[in-house]
């Protein structure tokens, strides 16, 4: 038993999601992932239950681990209560701590994911927040979110939203308090730690390719090599 | 046309409705033994052009029993016609004959 | 398709829905992209049904999109959970109901990681403690805004002015249901109806006229995917899981699409406008989309709200052959006005998309 | 005088205990609940490895109970043990003093529509193993001729979530067995089997593989993870195709689900009453698991079949041979001294 897999085993995901794994191969049969992406949740947890140190190092390292959606779909199917989801959140979780992440391309997404969720959260309170969602980050929203965003108070006002106001309500401006006690939570519970090192690495990262913090959140905003994909 | 900035992933989903079935059985009616794989795996472990390439029987027929004609040629692109997995292949398939068949039905 | 055999399996699932004394949490994306559809909920269940849903300022995200994305540990998600849990005892409620399906299935499987591992729990209340000075509390009982609505599907419908039915022909509506993956995947029993034929929105359909229409990729997920979202080199991966469903639904004609998960009929919705914008290819009749719908927005119509109340202008898929379809009134000249009337401007027609 | 015998349960196992020891000279009383005898075996068309009519074994059982006396639709409402004979009291208000009671409650088949995601008794082609022995018994065809048709191993077997993580042991020899039968009957007909693995444990059963292999029937190694209805009414099936790593799909006319087996419900009412032990995957316990696999904890009171786990028809006529024997011996130590 190897010390990655000793390191796996603390987090109750793992715990919870692996029970032996007989390979009948439910999970992908229905997973969004295993469809659109080079991957097949059944071989992780056929890995990880080996307990191979090598080979647990290497999924850590690769793109693979980062291509499920945690739909969880592939939680209802399993015939041996096996939640090959969980334990590829335990995966990814294990891969931030070791630094692994950097190593892949899906990985270094984290740099991006960090920034922009979490300070949506510790700013605003929210993981989305309405003002901060740009049409041109997101043209996808629609002519009609371009709409919005031009008359983004004026669209809330007129839908019975709150936006950026005192009380409750959609949307409303979220006591510094109760922003303040977010912070403290985060102190407390290694997630500030965990955003400085990802902040860190990214920023390392950046350096070596002699990039701008923009350029290089411009990078792996966009990138998208064919070696994802099936064909 | 907007330039969204990403596309459609092709779907890996094998859709067994559409896998040639004509051609197979032609196959099957050359070299009936090719019914017979249980996907044991030995042909693989023993190939020795596997070991450098992505070469395998097994997964060659699984390949044209799934409509993958494409990817069970190539699965026997370097193939040497050794014999190897002929001596070990506990059905008794002459893979080395079927392989030629594969070869001759499905190459290009 | 055998009814009967649903009917049975929907009685298996049954779940304890309080009637009434709520604690309500808003959802990160129905605030963003709904705003109108918590309005109307609050408003249907406090004004029109008389019952006590309280909200505080004070609650926040429950950071659970942040999770999955996997940019925090779950010890800080479970934290905030149990920050938003002791808000709940603090204002006397031990009823909790959320408007977002991520919180939900995060709120099911942080209940059950705290009963199977009581240190954990132990854990949690100390950080609460060390955080936030709040005193750690549970709810009794958990539910999603969905299932309120389930609940009181037919006070609804007593009170309705229009059915999911097209007035022309008298044909019930073909709907389409689509229920939020962390609803009842992870633990059926959470779930009305459980985990393979949910009965959540099925019903609200069933006691408001329509027709339910099941298809084969029901049960597939949207394809939001957290992470594949929102980095838009990963957006491939959302964008193909909505257009296989689309695929899948087409042949069975569907009139519209209903939802509970606030996520959902965002990507659904929007992924109709780019596969337009990007094949030429619509799923509606004559070159329009088919509409997709928060619950609290489909109970709103047939209540008799007005369309553009609900907020079904800042859909990109045009509602109104649907409004016609059922005979629904609304005014044109007032979809793209401003609270106090003022004309905002109209949006850029799509190329394609009618 | 001729020692009174009780058997619980008129399925193989069952009759195959009551001739014998009708032919040792005992006096044997039968009850079976159903209407009629012969338990599943009596509900099947042809049985595996080598498509014997079930018609035929059932009728040599019978001929081996001319002497024995048969109460069926006869449930047993109480049972005791008073000093060392049974007191049982039958549904029929008939009361029986046995020196010794054979359980061969046998099982219950696996309610197939627990598995919810396969959709048995809501989509139409979803059918079980026990229907399509149903459809070659009446010798019903299905009209129009399918074109594609699956059958999917472990249904309810070595599943945790459907409360039996056993494997059925008879499955996959019947998948195999129906999957050729249903070839034989439409040859152009596309036939799947959907396994995870194929346990062709007994004689002759690997050549009914590879029989099946000849026939041009395809296996997929992986398990069934959901059905659908098409808009023509068609089945959509997923599956992974574990051997090549990839999700896989293909549209059926029908799905043929091998439903397990579970202990049964008639067999524990009696072993409650008796306070018999069950193990963990609710099958009886015998005394041990070598040489004593007839006897209960009870004196006088012996297992034969499915009531103690999932067994071929030949397991099951073994065990009720050697249940015959065991029952014989014990009447001979414990009451004719």
């Amino acid at each position: 038993m190897g010390k990655l897999y000793d390191r796996l085993m603390k987090d109750y995901r793992l715990r919870e999601g692996l029970n032996a794994c007989i390979n009948c191969g439910t999970c992908t049969a229905i997973c969004p992932a295993a469809e659109f992406y080079r991957y097949d949740p059944r071989r992780i947890v056929d890995i990880v239950q080996h307990q191979d140190d090598a080979q647990i190092e290497e999924l850590l390292k690769s793109d693979t681990i980062w291509y499920c959606g945690e739909c969880l779909s592939c939680v209802t199917r399993c015939p041996r209560k096996n939640a090959a989801g969980l334990i590829i959140m335990a995966l990814r979780s294990l891969s931030i701590q070791t630094g692994f992440f950097m190593e892949s391309e899906k990985g270094r997404q984290m740099y991006l994911l960090c920034k922009d969720l979490n300070h949506n959260i510790l700013n605003y309170g929210y993981c989305i927040y309405a003002r901060a969602f740009k049409y041109d980050a997101h043209l996808e929203a629609g002519v009609v979110w371009q709409w919005v965003e031009k008359n983004i108070d004026e669209v809330f006002d007129r839908l019975g939203g709150n936006l950026d106001k005192e009380g409750p309500g959609a949307m409303r401006k979220i006591p510094q308090k109760d922003l303040d006690e977010l912070k403290k939570i985060y102190d407390i519970t290694g997630a500030t730690e965990m955003l400085e090192n990802v902040k860190n690495a990214g920023l390392k990262k950046a350096e070596e390719l002699g990039l701008t913090e923009e350029e290089y959140c411009q990078k792996i905003y966009t990138e998208c090599s064919p070696k994802h994909f099936n064909h | 046309m907007i330039d969204f900035g990403f596309s459609f992933s092709p779907s890996s989903r094998i859709n067994l409705d559409k896998a040639d079935k004509e051609k197979f059985l032609s196959l099957a009616a050359l070299e009936p033994d090719v019914l017979k794989c249980m996907a044991c795996g030995s042909c693989s472990a023993s190939c020795t052009a596997g070991a450098f390439e992505d070469t395998s029987v097994r997964k060659a027929i699984l390949s044209l029993q799934n409509g993958l004609s494409d990817d069970a040629v190539k699965l026997l692109n370097h193939c040497m016609l050794c014999g190897k997995c002929t001596m070990v292949c506990p059905r008794g398939i002459n893979t080395r004959h079927l392989i030629l068949s594969i070869q001759k039905i499905y190459g290009k | 398709m055998i009814y009967e055999g649903k009917k049975k399996i929907w009685a298996e699932y049954q779940k304890e829905i309080p009637e009434d004394h709520y604690f309500y949490v808003r959802s990160c994306i129905r605030q963003s992209f709904f705003p109108a559809s918590e309005a109307t909920f609050l408003d249907i269940t406090r004004n029109k049904l008389g019952k006590d849903i309280f909200e505080t300022e004070h609650h926040t995200t429950c950071g659970g999109i942040a999770y999955h994305s996997d940019t925090i540990p779950q010890e800080t998600v479970m934290t905030i959970i149990a920050r938003q849990f002791a808000l709940m005892h603090k204002y006397g409620y031990e009823n909790y109901v959320c408007s977002c399906i991520t919180s939900f299935g995060l709120y099911c499987e942080t209940m059950e990681t705290w009963r199977e591992y009581p240190e954990l729990q132990q854990k949690i209340a100390e950080n609460l403690w060390k955080s936030c000075h709040l005193e750690f509390a549970k709810p009794k009982f958990l539910v999603h805004a969905s299932d309120l609505i389930f609940k009181y599907r037919m006070q609804i419908a007593a009170k309705s002015k229009y059915k999911l039915v097209n007035k022309n022909t008298g044909e019930p509506l073909r709907v389409v249901e689509h229920i939020g993956c962390h609803y009842s995947k992870m633990f059926p029993s959470k779930g009305v109806g459980g985990a393979e034929y949910p009965y959540v929105l099925v019903g609200m359909v069933e006691a408001w006229g329509g027709q339910i229409v099941d298809y084969p990729e029901r049960r597939h997920c949207c394809g939001f995917g957290f992470r594949q979202y929102f980095i838009k080199g990963n957006r491939g991966y959302s964008l193909s899981n909505t257009h296989k469903k689309f695929e899948s639904m087409e042949p069975f004609k569907p009139d519209m699409i209903i939802t509970n998960c606030p996520g959902c009929p965002y990507f659904l919705d929007r992924w109709q406008y780019v596969i337009a914008e990007t094949q030429g290819k619509t799923y509606g009749q004559d070159g329009h989309g088919i509409p997709v719908f928060t619950y609290e927005e489909v109970a709103g119509l047939v209540m008799g709200y007005d369309p553009w109340d609900l907020g079904l202008q800042t859909h990109q898929v045009s509602v109104e052959p649907l409004l016609d379809k059922i005979g629904i009134p609304y005014d044109p000249a007032k979809k793209y006005l401003g609270k106090n009337g003022k004309y905002l401007g109209e949006p850029q027609k799509p190329q394609c998309l009618k | 005088m001729k020692n009174n015998i009780l058997v619980i349960g008129g399925g193989p196992a069952g009759l195959e205990a009551s001739a014998v020891l009708s032919r040792m000279g005992y006096n044997v009383i039968l009850a079976e609940k159903e209407k009629r005898l012969g338990g599943h075996l009596a509900k099947w068309d042809r049985l595996f490895p080598d498509q014997t009519p079930a018609k035929e074994v059932l009728d040599g059982l019978l001929d081996g109970i001319k002497d024995v006396k048969c109460f069926t639709e006869t449930d047993v409402n109480s049972i005791n043990l008073l000093d060392r004979s049974f007191n049982a009291m039958l549904s029929n208000g008939i009361t029986i003093l046995a020196d010794a009671v054979l359980l061969a409650s046998g099982f219950d088949m696996f309610k197939a529509e627990k598995k919810e995601e396969y959709g048995y008794g809501i989509y139409d082609g979803v059918m079980t193993n026990a229907d399509m022995e149903q459809v070659f018994r009446e010798g019903k065809t299905f009209s129009p001729a399918p074109k594609a048709i699956g059958f999917v191993h472990c249904v309810g077997s070595r599943d945790e979530k459907a409360g039996n993580p056993a494997c059925s042991k008879v499955c996959c020899a019947t998948a195999v067995k129906q999957a050729i039968e249903t070839k034989e009957l439409y040859p152009e007909a596309n036939v799947y089997c959907f396994y995870m693995d194929l346990r062709m444990f007994g004689r002759h059963y690997e050549d009914l593989y590879l029989r099946a292999q000849k026939a041009g029937i395809r296996f997929i190694r992986g398990r069934v993870s959901e059905v659908a209805e098409t808009s023509e009414g068609r089945l959509l099936v997923k599956a992974e195709d574990t051997l090549s790593s990839r999700p896989v799909k293909v549209t059926l006319d029908r799905l043929v689900l091998m439903a397990g087996m579970r202990p049964s419900e008639a067999g524990h009412k009696v072993g409650r009453q008796l306070n018999l032990s069950v193990e963990e995957d609710g099958f009886f316990s015998s005394r041990d698991g070598f040489l004593s696999l007839q006897k209960s904890k009870l004196p006088g009171l012996f297992y034969a079949g499915a009531c103690t786990g999932p067994k071929t028809l030949p397991d099951t006529f073994h065990e009720a041979r050697s249940a015959a024997m065991e029952i014989d011996r014990y009447i001979k130590e414990n009451f004719r001294k």
